[in-house]
């Protein structure tokens, strides 16, 4: 029931939420916040009774939905997604303190779409049946889709179109591969199927060469969709857009979740489900990652409003995830998953950052600031800690996914390695340079002319970016912490990529076999 | 088809008979309204024509049926006539579905060389099972009569008359069918024979599966079990026949006389008809449900069967009719005085505001009623657990 | 052998049909809705036939009784006079539109002849009698449809506060005067 | 011994479906044909009636009393489409002095 | 501005509250790390939890209370810090003595995936020992120095964090057992140098210099991530001890393309990036903007010469790859003279000393390059003390010119500033290599073994000794303008001798230069003199010997010796009279030779070259990337996309027209299909 209970509470308390009334601001963000830190302790029960020792499923959740086509309600967790389970319930409290300043209108139907939002997510990285995962990966479009619509900036109905628009398309076709594997299942074990561990099972032909073939058709349909969420390169330009029109528990919410649940779907579906394919296609995948990364990390150079520039360096930062990803070697794989919590962490801080920035200055283009470090020394602090967060300073997070991205390409290929490492370079040329623009230099335009005396952090605001900040050294300081509970997993995962099979926790097994979807279709 | 045709004759003649009764009932009760609100107002009230007045309803007849025909122009030609016709027969067919008494059972007996019998003849046009369902329901088709004439007149106090009249029936109706289920939990049928034998006897009812039994002399009248939906149905028949105080459809100071300002003669009359069949019927609901029906208080109908029995030398059918007669009286005593209420209130009280008409309606007896639902629904369930 | 029963059931079905197709050629909606009235009458009369005593009371008390009564209020007060054209143009729609009645009504027709024979063969069974029948209806509504009675409760409910809200006035007779 | 005319005429439940078929597709019809927005919801009253028709001739013939709940069902979803059709019969009325159906276009987006 | 000023002075209750917990806190976790060592291991762990800790705790004092302008207590805290760092480095440098080897201590494991296994281990052999001795020592005497220099300053508690940070990752950088905890360092200097040469960042160039050095050691870090990479898939670890060991096991590898070149090479990068060599030397000469402190501590005596130690760390591996051994050593080469040439011209005085730095790190690169690793580490020592001498001198000199650092407004200095021009005076000595100080001996056996080595060449011994000409003449001219001659110091400046916190650390330095050079006597002179190598001795097995190394004859080694050493000295004397006796000729040879001098003045247009022909072109392509590539071509491939389902909508849309007759008749036909459908 734990997952279950994860997983819900956030739609239940976001009903709680519903049901006070729109003028208590105060009330809403008081409850919203403390719902989401119960959600936020149970996630640590999780973590606590996690076994590390197996790559099985834990935790397992099975009840029959639709028992007619095998689709079941599923839920267990791994290596592979315990700890964005984690990134996600512990992000939304400090969200959701964080929107305390940059949310004033409408703070019920925020709160509520958080608090969906998180349900939407947390299901979408546990749940094992691909139907329900299906569900959940749309579910999460709406919320976002309002938070953007709503609470977002000029530009924010064509931003959140476009996103909603090319999010939609890509899973559009995952839906289509989806049902095809469902028939696949049919015809192989003659009944129906959505669990993904049954899709496992499945052998897919595949033909070396040739495009269309079913294993090619159903990677690319999947990848096409997860593509579009993580963006990799041609297809990112969702992004920038519905950053820079999202308000700054928006960003953060999508670059600090959402775009996770792409790389997590690559590396829950694309890489197991079709090993053929997906080694075939590799070279695509780094290629097209290793151009987001130069690219990306160029483009944000020039930015200049700083939300957009932090959004490209997002592109930048994906583009290292999926090359890791698709390096499919244990560390390529290991800095994928791990570079996905820093990029969760430090990009929604700087988020946050450039939120508050924001609030107290009404604009975010760079060549108005300069001196801005002598305006707000505290939180020139924390923002240049983030940055080098971002940029992958040893000792911060970033380093040891970056590190282990590149040792994984360098592993693949020397030039692939070389191409990669240009990226190391070239985010810290952007970001310093920003951070140089803005917080160095004379006081600038907006610094100067504010009207008002800029107040530097309250006390709130410091309290939302310390549990971020400590978690950048931790996770910097002592990987092993967190990367031992994955690293069973991953090992499995790549070592076994060729015919990767995902069993159920044997503990655990009894209580599946009595709820099976089978049996209850049998009847 | 013997049967059959037997069966279509005994009831066209039961309807025919009921619908003279009441056709035959109004001018009494038109005089009584007459010489009552006299009474009420303090002044004498018809008193030239024959004794006490009585042959003015002769008069009135026939003043009513010599009137000039005319048809208003503009008006609906088909409409216009319709409408008595309508306002009349939902007020007739369900009076025709009210029993008068108990059945007469006539036992077998041989008639030009035939074997007739055993009959039995119930007092009533017709026995329905869902007697109440359906009386409700034909008693909710009297709103096309008003409506009818209404727009049939092409006026427009008669439309407005119209509206209201049938804005308030239907209002009305609601209250009027919840505070009905009630009584109807208590008694657990909807046939008025099954419903009138349950009022015979002393008030007894089951407590906590403990059975208590008042005094001989307290009937067991559904009033006992249910005195809020008894207020509640009265005041709603009031609304539902357009009486005082509800009687906003025909407020003479804004709308002349409402749906019927353009009638008069003997169409007029046939209004009249309908409003005092729907008085009656109220009235004999009101019996039905709450005072016992025909049964007279301290003497049920077995008993007062077999007293007569007893009493008397006649035949088991001869005992069957005088029991049914004496039955039928004391329904009639009842209905009495039911309609003299309603024409009590009609001269007593003032008119309501259309809105407070219908805030009344909608904001106080409704939920009145409901909650009387509830109430005894909880109540029953408490009182039958055991 | 025709019955009684038998020459009921026609002459509410004439009733019924010719209603019903007054109802959709009356040029003014009021006798329309008069028709539709005398339609709900008679089809309550078929119930009737059915032996569904208790749902003909029903839909005289909830059809003829409010629904159409509405109805016609609602068409007095809009003061709807005889339409000039009361149907609407297009001969090639209006041909369509025929044509797939007829073909409609055509594909139901012969799925009853096709159908009904082998299925309703034999002749019906006697109801119980009609309070306990009542009773039956009662149980099976109270027991077996009872989430779905629920949720047509709440359904009513809605629909009620919506009907009051779209035809709510401003500044009507209860408003607050300040 | 009964005639073949006899046998046709005499009422089952095929009579009853047929009635209703015949009601259905008049309500079918009015719905298709008729402007006004009124005359339209009565067509679809027509509709509903037709279908508690087949309801309750099913529910008799099959002796089953689950058709006259569905009857009851019908009947309150039809009430509730009455007063949501008028009411929006009245706004239009308000709006436009009459109630053709084609004032409906309005409200696509 | 004055009222926000006034503002950020008074600390809130808030921030005064988090600074005492958080010192709290802090203390408890340095006694935590300490009580750590000596519970779990024995007192080396101990020793080391000190060594790093006690700056670690310094910064994190200093840092939360970074708002505070009591130069003095951060001041006091942050040498003590230091200080204590230096004891215990006195105390592991006595273990390593007694072990005659290494000295490690493993603290918990950083990370561990696949094969991958990194400790935060610690390690001290004789290397380190002596790098951190260096380090440390010379740490301790700049932060004494730094609170008199920034006692005026707005910000002196950030400037102490920054420098008790910056000794923490040197010390992580110099102790690290393995190559990621020394990269963790390497960046970690890094960032320190970016945010104390942008310690003024209220002045763009200032920021902006701190800017440039961090993204040029970046390539350079880029390149060290490519080595440890290839040396992982070569070695399957990155600890050194084993990665040395490998190395010696393989044996030497011929040609370019082998990985273990390779991954020097790529090491190399990573070496040119932090000690400014040729191409990536540009960041030094700016990161000038820094405090003078900063520049003697970071920029000459500490952090630049990272690379170089490093080279040494891994001199099996690099003896290994001579092919990159020979890169080293040319580029090194190159680098000195480049740089002295560059130093001829300049006019401000720490740029000149910044030149003088790049071109003596050329020259212990050199010494690499030839496998001399010992003479580097032994350079490297002795340029630590007289460079930060020399900084510091510069640095008090600035001081008492009140910020001007131009020294064509200079002159005469000697009068007003008789330590510092005294001290400074044992550091020109010492560059310029004259015996006995420091600078002779160390710079002297380079030369002599790029001459000598196996792995050298006379060409490098010439360009050697070319660099070291220049070194004492623009050494010389630094002398002249700022110190002798007539005073050109603008009205209104009244040069002062600084404080005492001042002058000691320079005396103690000027000490050092002096004596510095003598544990390591060349045998040439040596044996005469009967005074051994010691530095060679200390080092035995640490490092490895040149191999293939002949004996040479004394009596060469005597004479080359005396080459440098006169043609040194002749280019100091031309500089004296060309800057004290006839000053006008500078500016005549200068004239004369106009094309020249402006090329050497203007830095041979490297910075002009870099972002005139890199860097801008590559923002520019960037935006050009931006408008094209994401705004035209991938939103308007989206758009037509979008306008062709628009156009297929509004064909569609016409079905849609919202005649609801319309839409009954199609669902009265569906309905139809569907019964069809059924009975079919």
């Amino acid at each position: 029931m734990l997952l279950s209970a994860i997983t819900f509470f956030p739609l239940l308390f976001a009903l709680l939420v519903a049901c006070i009334p729109g003028s208590r601001a105060r009330v809403i963000r008081a409850v919203s916040l403390a719902s989401s830190l119960i959600v936020f302790g149970l996630s640590l029960v999780l973590l606590a009774k996690f076994d590390r020792a197996t790559a099985a499923l834990q935790f397992v959740e099975r009840l029959p939905w639709v028992p007619e086509l095998g689709v079941s309600y599923f839920l267990g967790v791994d290596g592979i997604s315990l700890w964005l389970v984690i990134l996600t319930t512990f992000l939304t409290p400090v969200i959701s303190l964080g929107s305390w300043g940059s949310i004033a209108a409408k703070v019920k139907g925020f709160h509520v779409s958080l608090l969906v939002l998180e349900t939407a997510m947390l299901g979408s990285f546990l749940a094992m049946d691909a139907i329900l995962f299906y569900v959940f990966f749309e579910l999460s479009l709406v919320p976002m889709y309002f938070m953007i619509g709503i609470w977002g900036g000029a530009r924010r109905i064509y931003a959140t179109v476009k996103f909603f628009i090319y999010t939609m398309l890509g899973s559009l076709m995952m839906l289509l591969a989806i049902i095809y594997l469902m028939y696949a299942h049919h015809d192989t074990v003659g009944v129906f199927s959505a669990s993904v561990l049954d899709f496992y099972k499945l052998k897919i032909p595949f033909v070396a060469g040739s495009f269309i073939n079913p294993q090619t058709l159903l990677f690319f349909a999947f990848a096409l969709a997860f593509a579009i969420k993580v963006p990799m390169f041609p297809l990112h330009t969702w992004l920038p857009d519905a950053h820079v029109e999202a308000p700054t528990p928006g960003s953060v919410v999508l670059a600090g979740v959402m775009l996770k649940m792409g790389t997590y779907g690559f590396m829950r579906f694309v890489l197991p489900l079709f090993p053929e394919a997906a080694s075939y296609w590799a070279w695509l995948f780094i290629f097209l990652g290793l151009i987001g990364i130069v690219y990306g990390a160029l483009v944000a150079m020039v930015q200049p409003d700083i939300k957009k520039l932090v959004a490209y360096s997002s592109v930048s930062h994906m583009g290292y995830i999926i090359v890791g990803l698709f390096a499919m070697n244990v560390y390529g794989a290991t800095g994928g998953l791990y570079q996905m919590l820093n990029h969760g962490v430090s990009t929604g801080a700087l988020f946050l950052l450039v939120g508050m920035i924001y609030e107290r200055t009404h604009s975010r283009e760079i060549v108005k600031y300069g001196g801005l470090a002598k305006a707000l020394p505290v939180l020139a602090i924390l923002f240049l800690i983030v940055t080098m967060s971002s940029i992958a300073v040893p000792l911060t997070n970033g380093f040891v996914g970056e590190f282990l991205i590149l040792m994984g390409t360098f592993q693949v290929s020397k030039a692939y390695g070389v191409v990669a490492v240009t990226g190391v370079i070239l985010g810290a040329a952007y970001m310093l340079w920003m951070v140089k623009r803005v917080f160095f230099g004379p006081a600038g335009e907006l610094v100067e002319n504010t009207g008002h005396p800029l107040r530097d952090l309250s006390p709130r605001e410091i309290v939302v970016m310390a549990p971020l900040v400590v978690l950048i050294f931790w996770m910097g300081l002592f990987p092993n912490h967190f990367l031992d509970y994955s690293k069973v997993s991953i090992e499995h995962l790549i070592e076994t990529r060729d015919n990767y099979q995902l069993t159920v926790n044997p503990s655990e097994a009894t209580d599946v076999a009595r709820t099976t979807p089978r049996s209850e279709a049998g009847k | 088809m013997g049967v059959d045709a037997f069966e279509i004759v005994i009831n066209v003649v039961k309807l025919l008979v009921i619908f003279l009764m009441m056709i035959q009932a109004v001018p009494i009760l038109v005089w009584v309204e007459r010489r009552g609100s006299a009474f009420i107002q303090n002044r004498f009230g018809p008193n030239r024509v024959g004794p006490l007045g009585l042959l003015q309803l002769l008069a009135d007849a026939v003043k009513f049926l010599f009137k000039e025909e005319f048809l208003p122009r503009k008006a609906v030609r088909f409409l216009y006539y319709a409408a008595p016709v309508m306002a009349l027969v939902p007020g007739a067919l369900a009076l025709a579905a009210i029993p008068l008494g108990p059945p007469i059972e006539v036992s077998a007996f041989e008639l030009f060389g035939q074997r007739w019998g055993p009959y039995v003849f119930k007092l009533q046009g017709y026995d329905i099972g869902v007697g109440i369902v359906f009386i409700l329901g034909v008693s909710s088709l009297g709103a096309y009569g008003l409506l009818m004439a209404g727009w049939g007149s092409a006026s427009k106090y008669s439309l407005l008359g119209a509206l209201r009249a049938s804005a308030q029936m239907i209002s009305y109706e609601l209250a009027l069918g919840l505070s009905l289920v009630g009584i109807l939990l208590v008694y657990g049928t909807f046939n008025f024979y099954e419903i009138i034998a349950q009022q015979q006897g002393p008030l007894s009812f089951s407590w906590f599966g403990r059975e208590v039994v008042g005094p001989w002399w307290l009937p067991n009248w559904g009033v006992f079990y249910n005195p809020v939906g008894m207020i509640l149905f009265a005041a709603s028949t009031f609304a539902e026949a357009n009486r005082l105080p509800f009687d906003l459809p025909e407020a003479e100071g804004e709308l002349v006389a409402g749906f019927h300002t353009e009638y008069g003669g003997f169409k007029m009359l046939m209004f009249y008809i309908g409003e005092y069949g729907h008085m009656i019927v109220a009235s004999s609901l009101l019996a039905i449900f709450y005072f016992g029906g025909y049964g007279i208080p301290g003497l049920p109908v077995e008993v007062l069967e077999a007293k007569i029995a007893a009493g008397t030398s006649l035949g088991p059918t001869g005992v069957s009719v005088l029991t049914s007669v004496v039955s039928h009286l004391a329904l009639l005593v009842k209905l009495g005085l039911f309609l003299w209420i309603f024409i009590w209130v009609r001269w007593t009280l003032p008119r309501f505001r259309y809105d407070q008409l219908m805030d009344l309606g909608w904001k106080s007896m409704l939920p009145w009623a409901l909650a009387n639902v509830v109430v005894t629904a909880v109540w029953l369930l408490l009182a039958n657990s055991k | 052998m025709l019955e009684l029963a038998d020459y009921t059931f026609y002459f509410l079905a004439l009733v019924t049909l010719v209603g019903g197709i007054a109802v959709i050629t009356a040029q003014n909606p009021i006798y329309s809705a008069l028709w539709l009235a005398l339609t709900m009458v008679s089809v309550a009369g078929v119930f009737v036939s059915l032996d569904a005593w208790f749902v003909a009371g029903v839909q005289l008390i909830v059809y003829a009784g409010a629904v159409m009564v509405l109805f016609v209020m609602v068409i007095m007060l809009f003061d709807l006079r005889r339409e000039t054209n009361a149907f609407s143009r297009g001969m090639v729609s209006g041909f369509l539109k025929l044509a797939s009645a007829g073909i409609f009504l055509g594909l139901i027709g012969g799925s009853i002849y096709n159908s009904a024979e082998t299925v309703f063969a034999p002749p019906p069974a006697e109801l119980e009698k009609t309070a306990d029948a009542t009773k039956a209806l009662a149980n099976t509504l109270f027991t077996k449809y009872i989430f779905s009675f629920e949720v047509i409760g709440v359904l009513l409910l809605v629909i009620a506060i919506g009907a009051v809200t779209l035809s709510r006035v401003q500044g009507g007779t209860h408003a607050k005067h300040d | 011994m009964p005639n073949t005319i006899d046998t046709i005429l005499k009422v089952s439940l095929n009579h009853y479906l047929v009635l209703s078929a015949v009601l259905f597709t008049l309500g079918v019809l009015g719905v298709l044909l008729r402007k006004n927005v009124i005359v339209i919801l009565m067509s679809i009253e027509l509709m509903l009636n037709a279908v508690n028709v087949t309801f309750i001739a099913f529910s008799r013939y099959s002796g089953n009393i689950d058709g006259q709940v569905m009857v009851f069902f019908v009947m309150t979803i039809a009430a509730a489409e009455a007063a949501v059709g008028l009411a929006l019969a009245v706004l239009i009325f308000r709006r436009f002095k009459e109630i053709n159906i084609r004032y409906f276009e309005h409200l696509r987006g | 501005m004055g009222s926000t000023g006034h503002h950020n002075h008074e600390s809130s209750p808030v921030d005064l509250i988090g600074a005492n917990l958080s010192f709290l806190g802090l203390a408890a976790l340095l006694l935590g790390g300490i009580g750590y060592g000596l519970r779990n291991a024995d007192a080396t762990a101990a020793t080391f939890a000190i060594l790093l800790l006690a700056p670690l705790f310094g910064f994190l004092f200093n840092g939360l209370r970074f708002r505070s302008k009591n130069a003095r207590l951060s001041g006091s805290v942050a040498t003590l810090a230091a200080f204590a760092s230096f004891l215990c480095s006195i105390s592991l440098a006595m273990k390593v003595g007694a072990a005659h080897g290494a000295v490690s201590t493993k603290f918990f494991d950083w990370m561990t995936i696949g094969d991958l296994n990194v400790a935060a281990g610690f390690t001290v052999d004789k290397i380190s020992a002596l790098m951190i001795l260096v380090v440390t020592g010379v740490g301790t005497l700049i932060h004494l120095f730094s609170i008199g220099y920034m006692s005026h300053d707005d910000r002196p508690s950030k400037y102490f964090a920054y420098l008790n940070l910056f000794l923490f990752n040197m010390l992580l950088l110099i102790l690290g057992d393995n190559l990621l905890v020394m990269f963790v360092g390497w960046e970690g200097v890094g960032l320190c140098s970016y945010l104390l040469i942008g310690f003024w960042f209220s002045d763009s160039e200032k920021a902006a210099a701190g800017m440039k050095a961090f993204i040029t050691n970046r390539i350079g870090d880029a390149g060290f991530l490519l080595g440890i990479f290839t040396l992982f898939f070569i070695f399957g670890t990155v600890n050194f001890a084993e990665i040395n060991q490998r190395a010696l096991d393989i044996g030497a590898e011929s040609g370019w393309g082998g990985p273990m070149t390779l991954a020097c090479l790529f090491l190399f990068i990573g070496a040119t990036g932090k000690s400014a060599q040729i191409p990536l030397y540009v960041w030094l000469p700016d990161a000038m903007a820094g405090p003078t402190p900063v520049s003697a501590l970071i920029h000459a005596a500490t952090m630049v010469t990272a690379g170089v130690y490093m080279i040494v760390r891994l001199n099996p591996l690099f003896l290994a790859a001579p092919n990159a051994l020979h890169v080293v050593a040319v580029v090194g080469a190159v680098t000195a003279v480049t740089a002295a040439s560059i130093g001829l011209t300049q006019w401000d005085i720490k740029k000149v000393l910044a030149y003088s730095t790049v071109s003596q790190l050329g020259y212990m690169f050199l010494a690499c390059g030839v496998g001399a690793f010992g003479a580097a580490m032994f350079h490297l020592m002795t340029h630590a003390f007289f460079k930060a001498l020399m900084f510091l001198g510069s640095g008090s000199v600035i001081h008492a010119m009140n910020g001007e650092q131009d020294i064509r407004k200079m002159g005469g200095l000697k009068k007003a500033l008789p330590i510092t021009h005294g001290t400074f005076l044992l550091g020109w000595l010492a560059i310029i290599g004259m015996p006995p100080f420091a600078g002779f001996f160390s710079k002297d056996e380079i030369l002599w073994l790029s001459f000598h080595s196996p792995l050298g060449h006379w060409g490098l011994w010439l360009l050697g000794v070319f660099g070291a000409a220049l070194t004492a003449f623009y050494m010389t001219r630094l002398m002249a303008l700022t110190f002798w001659g007539g005073s050109r110091v603008p009205n209104g400046v009244h040069p002062h001798e600084s404080p005492p916190s001042m002058t000691v650390p320079l005396i103690v330095l000027g000490a050092l230069s002096v004596v510095g050079g003598w544990i390591g006597v060349p045998h040439a002179i040596g044996h005469a003199l009967h005074v051994p190598h010691f530095l060679e001795h200390w080092f035995q097995g640490a490092i490895l010997g040149i191999p293939g190394l002949k004996p040479a004859s004394t009596a060469l080694e005597i004479a080359l010796m005396g080459v440098s050493v006169s043609i040194a000295g002749l280019s100091s004397v031309a500089a004296f009279v060309f800057y004290v006796r006839r000053t006008e000729l500078p500016g005549k040879v200068a004239a004369k030779f106009r094309g020249f001098y402006d090329l050497v003045h203007n830095k041979y247009f490297v910075d002009e070259f870099y972002f005139g022909k890199i860097i801008d072109p590559l923002v520019e392509a960037s935006r050009n990337l931006w408008a094209y590539v994401d705004v035209s071509f991938i939103d308007r491939g989206t758009y037509a996309v979008a306008d062709m389902v628009r156009g297929v909508g509004s064909v569609a849309k016409t079905v849609q027209n919202g005649n609801m007759q319309q839409y009954a008749l199609y669902v009265v036909l569906g309905v139809a299909a569907t019964i069809f459908l059924i009975l079919r």
